[in-house]
């Protein structure tokens, strides 16, 4: 194992503020795509529904 | 062969296509989720210090995966983008819009994690280097595809301008790429290569390409759930999209 | 020939029309009616070949027009909403324009009496930017007789034409029907033909 | 009726459009104005100091002719979408590509040829010396056309979208590049003393290769408009 420690692990060498800073972003972009894919799917469902309520009084 | 080439086509109308896809979902979401965690654990447990570089070459882990990424989803765009224009099925032109927006981040992501990769490296964040340059012109080339297909209000015209635009930019890919190494090495800029690292270990390379597996598979996944959300937008006046059980 | 097969149109998310068939043999007129956007002029654009239908094809003489391309369009006129006219010319320089965009220039003595044809030729020395409205249509129409096309398609050819022009009008598309050509049109108002009429309408 | 020819048809939107051009007279000077407004800025920016300009003037002459070239391509088609002629030459029984080419060709007469003539005197501004500023020319005739063969395809694709100008910019310069590689790069190489012929020689090679492929793109971009 490479790391004594938490704080050594988290510390990189040195290099903490660039690993991390590289991992977190790739962490957050992913979260950020998923959530907002989710309000994408949830707003199309919503005009959906709305479609057919007119749909249906129409009918 | 005929009756092979009908069960293809069924599956190309996006109404069949929609229940398929929320099938095939899951299993990339988790492919990837398994494929990342493992990457991960070796990219900070298993794989070593590196000699020259200390930690900091741990981000190649992130770096190079998504260069990866971002270019080989530009190719499967304009792939989906040449078939839609050639069989005119909508399905192909909803799946190139559909990766898009992924390949964007990729691209954003390499370039970000490049510039954290290259102030330790090389004391600045960024350097006009060929491959980070030509990494930027790849993101423009992303957020030109993105931003032609959003000005266009008619679905269909604007799948296939889009279209148009995504092979015109994949043949001039490997021209840019060229032109920057030429320019490049004319200028005797950077000539550190961000992704040959060193001494490559095995752990590392492993790591690398599991890494680049689980963006892989994350990729597909997304792209199918979007594909799934345009799909809705597109059919929301259809009757089929009125018996969906989530629409109720 | 000129036939439809089975057409349909969506235009955005809106189904236009579907199942629109018909033939016209030489020496026939169409004539396509129905209320605004109903897609009169969407069937037009299809029949020209510059928008593509959901559904079925067009054919002349048999033949899809999407596969014989050119050679379809070497048959053609099409007179749209715009008249297709730079302002800055003169209409005789339009024409002879017009003529040679094609890959068929026109001689000068060609284009006036095609001109002659709509009673227009003595505005020759004005650009059309200081034309009147009915005076650009009746230009714009003239293209119809300066070249030789088996097929007419023309939307809405008697706006804003006055009585006079609309008959000259009429004339001319007599006079091509009774060369075995044939015609597409569309119009609110009545259009007077010696030749017996085929209505389409859309409801 | 005689079968339509190509060439007519080419010579025809050449002619006709340099007609419009001489009716018109103002617009087409828009774009050399911009080019050497632009070109005259920069030593505003950078200061006086001849020994800097020179080295930037390659750079620079290039660019300010690139994003003049550029901003000219908006009226490329814009005028024929408007006024109904595009789709007669859609409808014309020549091919497309036919039509776009002299298009193209006439925005390069109109648009560029005029940028190409007048760079020796910004080039002077620079303190060029003459062999360089021959080069410049050269390069600039070679690399021109290619953009606007290049910007034709975003011109087409952007004909009556909304935000059609920023969207031209975001569309084309990234594929732009190549060109102002090659072409900056032949001049500096000259500058720094040393062969240009590389350069000028892969500047041919993108021209060609947009000559074979944009009128292609860009026709199909017409036809997409037109729908």
């Amino acid at each position: 194992m490479t790391w004594g420690s938490a704080a050594e692990f988290f510390a990189m060498g040195g290099y903490g503020f660039y690993v991390w800073g590289s991992f977190l972003a790739t962490v957050v972009c992913i979260a950020a795509e998923m959530l907002i894919l989710r309000a994408r799917r949830q707003s199309a469902l919503e005009r959906i529904r709305a479609e057919r309520l007119r749909y249906e009084a129409a009918a | 062969m005929s009756s092979g080439l009908i069960h293809w086509f069924r599956y190309a109308s996006p109404p069949s296509f929609y229940p398929l896809a929320g099938r095939m979902t899951p299993w990339f979401a988790w492919l990837a989720a398994v494929s990342g965690a493992v990457g991960l654990w070796i990219a900070f447990f298993v794989a070593p210090t590196d000699a020259q570089q200390g930690e900091s070459y741990r981000i190649i882990f992130v770096h190079v995966p998504a260069s990866w990424m971002s270019m080989f989803l530009y190719l499967v765009m304009a792939g989906w983008s040449g078939l839609g224009l050639a069989l005119n099925t909508r399905l192909s032109s909803m799946m190139a819009h559909a990766i898009a927006p992924t390949g964007a981040m990729f691209a954003f992501l390499s370039l970000w994690t490049g510039a954290l990769w290259g102030r330790p490296t090389w004391g600045t964040y960024w350097v006009w280097d060929a491959r980070l340059t030509s990494e930027l012109v790849l993101f423009f080339l992303y957020l030109g595809y993105m931003a032609l297909r959003a000005a266009i209000d008619d679905p269909r015209r604007g799948d296939r301008a889009a279209a148009v635009l995504a092979l015109v930019g994949v043949i001039n890919v490997p021209i840019i790429y060229f032109s920057v190494q030429w320019w490049n090495t004319l200028h005797q800029g950077a000539s550190v290569s961000l992704t040959r690292a060193p001494s490559m270990a095995a752990a590392m390379l492993a790591g690398m390409l599991i890494m680049a597996f689980a963006f892989w598979m994350y990729s597909i996944a997304v792209s199918l759930v979007r594909v799934r959300a345009i799909i809705l937008e597109r059919e929301a006046h259809t009757e089929w999209a009125y018996q969906l059980k989530e629409a109720t | 020939m000129l036939s439809a097969n089975d057409l349909e149109c969506v235009r955005g998310t809106r189904r236009l029309f579907a199942g629109v068939s018909f033939r016209l043999h030489p020496g026939e007129c169409l004539l396509v009616q129905g209320p605004n956007g109903s897609g009169k002029t969407s069937l037009l654009r299809i029949l020209c070949g510059l928008a593509r239908p959901e559904r079925g094809e067009v054919r002349w003489n048999d033949a899809p027009i999407w596969r014989i391309d050119e050679e379809y369009r070497a048959e053609l006129a099409y007179c749209g909403h715009s008249n297709a006219l730079k302002d800055d010319l003169t209409p005789s320089e339009n024409l002879l324009a017009a003529a040679s965009l094609c890959g068929q220039p026109a001689s000068r003595g060609a284009a006036a009496d095609a001109l002659e044809a709509f009673g227009v030729r003595q505005l020759d020395a004005l650009p059309v930017r200081a034309l009147s409205q009915g005076q650009k249509r009746r230009v714009g129409l003239s293209r119809l007789a300066l070249a030789a096309r088996r097929l007419w398609i023309l939307d809405e050819p008697l706006a804003s034409l006055d009585a006079r022009a609309a008959q000259a009008l009429a004339g001319l598309v007599d006079a091509h029907l009774e060369r075995g050509g044939i015609a597409v049109l569309t119009s609110h108002q009545p259009i007077e033909l010696r030749a017996e009429v085929r209505v389409f309408a859309f409801t | 009726m005689s079968a339509p020819s190509f060439r007519a048809a080419f010579a025809g939107i050449v002619r006709r459009d340099l007609r419009l051009a001489a009716r018109r007279k103002s617009e087409p000077l828009f774009s050399l104005g911009f080019f050497v407004l632009v070109a005259s800025l920069f030593p505003l920016g950078l200061g006086p100091e001849p020994e800097l300009l020179r080295r930037v003037a390659p750079g620079v002459l290039w660019v300010a002719a690139l994003l003049a070239s550029m901003l000219s391509l908006g009226r490329m088609f814009v005028a024929d979408f408007e006024d109904g002629t595009l789709e007669q030459l859609a409808l014309a029984p020549v091919p497309l590509v036919v039509s776009v080419s002299g298009k193209v060709a006439a925005h390069w007469l109109v648009s560029e040829l005029p940028l190409v003539l007048v760079s020796p005197l910004l080039a002077l501004q620079y303190g060029l010396p003459a062999d360089v500023i021959g080069l410049l020319m050269i390069s600039l005739l070679i690399g021109t056309p290619a953009l606007s063969l290049v910007g034709a395809i975003g011109a087409a694709l952007t004909l009556g979208v909304r935000g059609g100008g920023a969207l031209v910019a975001l569309l084309v310069l990234p594929l732009y590049v190549p060109t102002l590689i090659f072409g900056a790069g032949a001049v500096d190489a000259r500058l720094a003393g040393l062969s240009s012929a590389a350069n000028l020689s892969l500047l041919g090679a993108c021209l060609i290769l947009a000559t074979v492929f944009a009128p292609l793109a860009a026709a199909a971009g017409i036809r997409i408009a037109l729908e």
